[in-house]
């Protein structure tokens, strides 16, 4: 069970908090392990629906898997285990006790949530997501990384709330928390649009779509390094996933007037988190707010609606986590390394640390979405489904967007080239540190070579048929 | 229809006036009991949906949901608690500041 | 900063219109839910048999949603995991306790762990149950620390976050044993299953008991021994 | 019999206004102490009135955990910040709390 090892591991290392790097990383593997196992289920005997307790819906809760989730297994998978390699050199032993069980009762949750067919057990992940990462983000310590988390925990337990309310309507409608049951009754009234309104209110708080973006750049940018990798790269994707699953199974939303909307937002979040990015001074700060604007381009599917915009959204998020945690890392190896990360002193950065830096501009390729690269193949299918459709405008939003990034990424990259005048008193930066962000980054460029793994993986199921198949 | 509905409307007045003093109060403590006043809101309703009809014994499935909810609601509250009294010792303020540059 | 205070009105007077819009329509559609809720009551008493217990709550609990319940004594932890790792800034002041304060809890602390046995126990027929059964014990935790008795040098022992992770890891435990047996995650054989939801429950109360003392311990003021 | 509804009628509206009563009070008093109690007297009266809803098993989680164990652990919190404010002020540079009241 893939959810059970996290939760053992993170057990594990609370029990003994002296050596907390080797159970960390050997469950990391584990999971890795487990989610492949899984896949190989997947691909050979199809969809996969487990009733926990025996009960089976609505009187207990199922767990389902489908190739939308077993995408988001795997890229929570690849990314988690980076982030434990990079981790284990990152922390020092006071820190390292408090972050190993977190990090894994976030994961836990991560993969509860993608596992999970019912929207009350959705809920009680949310919050376990919810909580572990505003932990994390307070191990950073200082005024910013505390006030961050306190924002962010506000946010999040106002979303779950939301949801909830959402959930608790639903019920009553339909006697039911089981989502593909729930799929079978669910017509059109006041309750439903109300559940509707509110579920995906609260989950687009969790997601941050602009304008309730607000509390993730502090968030993101004052997390420790790792942190900030998993929350961008992952913690996010959680709650749009089941925004994706919620939209496309419950809810009829096709063509709808809430697509559109959810797509507008989308647009504003592109342009102005690439304004905001541009503006930055501080380069966490600057990925956070690239963060706020790739999000934007995953909500434009819900406006073109087709499944082929659905499936490049999918590898949008899968390249964004892998770009994004790289780019993280390397921002983390830069401030570890300077001691600080203000854009305009990062000179010299290239000749002392080439491969954080080649990673940077990597995850920087996918990101502005330049071939060859996971974030080319996602946005170019999503900018030709837009002109497909009919709505050119999102086209539009988009090569605007990719201006913007290329301006900010290119900024980053001139500064560390240009030479400095005064010489920094460095500190090195551990080797595995730097060869993590490193692989991240290249696996998403050669994610733009293999782009036909993960579209056959994500459509074991059919989950973009716009039907149920509960 | 029986007059239990009462309670659902004085749910949902909790989640608003809830909702109402999240945004307005800057305080954070204030902040913290303006969200489990929410969360009463919606257990409330919650349960209150239930018992639309008197002559059914009360659906226990929303109650064990409710109680779950309770104790999640105390443990993101102890969390919170926790990091305001951290907050308020590294700034000495008991209000959200803005990141620093 | 007039005009600013201005501003600061008008959004006020926004805040409240739509939060009443929000409430008035939300009032409707509570009271408009669709006449016939299917709900799982019927489901829920023709289960309640093989579920090993009586109460229903318990049983929606424990048993058919037991996986829920497994999920949430991990956010406990949880929490209790992002406390401690804020660490505790505490001042150092101690309060010796009031005299009534070591009266009372030495009264009470005994008839707290008593209640709680009971409410444990009683779960499995009438109200009550591991969460409110851990919740009293909790509370004579609580007392204990108050009227002065620390947890000190413990805390950090071994022993204690055994318990602490008790509840939660006999729950895993059981279902991992149970995938076995039955081949599913947490489905309780039904001559099992009474005892087996006690054995849980029982483990339950301890953790959640010495956790939310933790929490507190974590926050109250007389909880830093480091001078 | 009439009588007995009429009663629990009164009853009820007098129940939920009263919570409606607390919360925004608790939610308002400018006094934090003040509002932390009142917070707990909501609990308690939430509690009653999962009783009135059939709903004891809520009743004792509220009871125990919705009142008793957050309650104390917002006085614990209060405290705390209490003594930050003593410190303040003792130390010269003091700061009021109140300011940041609308």
């Amino acid at each position: 069970m893939i959810i059970l090892l996290p939760l053992i591991g993170a057990l594990a290392c609370f029990l003994w908090p002296r050596r907390t790097v080797s159970p960390g990383l050997i469950t990391s593997l584990g999971i890795v392990i487990c989610v492949v196992g899984l896949g190989w289920q997947l691909m050979h005997l199809g969809v996969q629906r487990h009733a926990v307790g025996g009960w089976g819906a609505p009187l207990g809760i199922d767990l389902y898997a489908d190739g939308l989730s077993l995408l988001m297994l795997i890229v929570t998978a690849l990314v988690g285990t980076a982030i434990s390699f990079y981790a284990s050199g990152y922390f020092d032993q006071a820190k390292a006790r408090h972050f190993w069980p977190l990090w894994l009762f976030l994961w836990a949750a991560l993969n509860a949530l993608f596992l999970s067919a019912d929207i009350f057990n959705l809920y009680v992940t949310l919050e376990l997501l919810g909580l572990a990462a505003v932990a994390l983000v307070a191990l950073a310590g200082g005024a910013d990384a505390l006030s961050g988390a306190m924002r962010y925990l506000l946010v999040s337990l106002l979303g779950s709330l939301a949801y909830l309310l959402g959930v608790a309507l639903l019920y009553h409608s339909f006697g039911t928390v089981d989502i593909a049951l729930l799929a079978q009754h669910v017509e059109s009234s006041p309750a439903v649009w109300s559940a509707a309104g509110l579920m995906t209110a609260g989950l687009l708080m969790k997601t941050a779509l602009f304008p309730l973006h607000f509390w993730l750049p502090p968030a993101h940018a004052s997390a420790p390094a790792p942190v900030s990798a998993a929350l961008s790269a992952l913690v996010v994707k959680g709650s749009f996933y089941i925004l994706l699953r919620l939209w496309l199974e419950v809810f009829p939303s096709t063509g709808s007037l809430v697509g559109e909307m959810l797509a507008g937002l989308g647009a504003a979040a592109v342009i102005w988190g690439g304004v905001q990015a541009l503006r930055q001074t501080r380069l966490k700060m600057l990925i956070a707010y690239s963060t706020v604007m790739q999000l934007g381009y995953l909500f434009l599917a819900f406006s073109i609606g087709s499944a082929i915009a659905w499936q490049a959204a999918l590898i949008l998020v899968l390249s964004h986590a892998l770009a994004k945690a790289a780019m993280f890392m390397a921002a983390g190896n830069i401030q570890h390394f300077g001691g600080h990360d203000r854009i305009a002193d990062l000179d010299r950065v290239a000749q002392r640390l080439p491969l954080t830096l080649t990673a940077f501009g990597l995850a920087g390729v996918s990101i502005m979405g330049l071939p060859p690269s996971g974030g080319f193949i996602a946005k170019w299918l999503l900018l030709e489904m837009s002109i497909r459709t009919g709505k050119w405008w999102w086209a539009g939003i988009m090569v605007l967007g990719g201006l913007l990034t290329a301006g900010y990424i290119f900024k980053v990259i001139g500064r560390a080239f240009t030479q400095a005048v005064v010489p920094h008193e460095a500190r090195s930066v551990p080797f595995r540190m730097e060869w993590t962000a490193l692989v991240l980054a290249a696996l998403v460029i050669l994610l733009g070579f293999f782009t036909t793994i993960p579209l056959t993986l994500m459509n074991i199921g059919a989950p973009f048929d716009g039907r149920p198949d509960g | 229809m029986n007059h239990m509905m009462l309670y659902a409307l004085v749910g949902v007045g909790l989640f608003t006036i809830g909702l109402y003093a999240l945004i307005v109060h800057a305080q954070l403590l204030r902040k913290i009991l303006a969200i489990n006043v929410m969360g009463s809101g919606v257990f409330l309703i919650l349960v209150t949906l239930a018992t639309r009809h008197q002559e059914l014994l009360p659906d226990p499935v929303p109650h064990a949901m409710v109680i779950t909810g309770i104790v999640v609601a105390a443990s993101a509250t102890a969390l919170a608690l926790a990091l305001m009294l951290s907050l308020r010792a590294a700034t000495g303020q008991d209000t959200l500041i803005e990141p620093s540059e | 900063m007039k005009n600013n205070e201005q501003v600061g009105k008008m959004f006020h007077m926004l805040l409240i219109l739509l939060l009443f819009v929000m409430a008035v329509w939300l009032g409707y559609v509570v009271l408009h839910l669709r006449a016939s809720p299917p709900g799982l009551n019927a489901l829920v008493g023709t289960s309640l048999d093989t579920s090993g217990v009586s109460n229903p709550v318990t049983a929606v609990l424990l048993n058919f949603r037991g996986y829920d319940t497994l999920l949430e004594m991990g956010v406990l932890l949880l929490a209790l995991l992002g406390v401690l790792s804020l660490g505790s800034a505490s001042d150092s002041r101690e309060t010796p306790p009031g005299l009534v304060l070591d009266f009372l809890s030495r009264l009470l602390v005994p008839v707290l762990i008593l209640v709680s046995g009971y409410l444990l126990w009683a779960g499995a027929h009438a109200p009550g149950g591991a969460f409110q059964a851990g919740a009293v014990l909790g509370a004579a935790a609580v007392l204990l620390l108050l009227s002065g008795w620390h947890l000190g040098e413990q805390f950090s022992g071994l022993l204690l976050r055994a318990v602490l992770i008790l509840g939660i890891g006999v729950f895993i435990l059981a279902g991992i044993v149970l995938i076995i047996f039955s081949g599913n995650f947490l489905e309780y054989p039904q001559s099992l299953a009474g005892a087996m939801i006690l054995m849980i429950e029982t483990a339950a109360m301890l953790s959640i008991g010495v956790t939310l003392a933790a929490l507190f311990q974590g926050i109250a003021p007389t909880g830093g021994q480091d001078k | 019999m009439e009588t007995v509804i009429q009663l629990s009628l009164v009853f009820d509206v007098l129940l939920g206004l009263g919570l409606l009563w607390f919360a925004w009070r608790s939610l308002s008093c400018p006094d934090l102490f003040k509002a932390i109690v009142l917070f707990i007297s909501f609990g308690l009266l939430m509690a009653l009135t999962w009783v009135r809803l059939n709903a004891p098993d809520i009743a004792l989680a509220e009871a125990a955990i919705g009142a008793g164990l957050t309650g104390a652990l917002l006085l614990a919190a209060w405290v705390r910040l209490e003594s930050f404010d003593a410190l303040n002020r003792h130390d010269g540079h003091s700061e009021d709390t109140e300011t940041h009241e609308k």
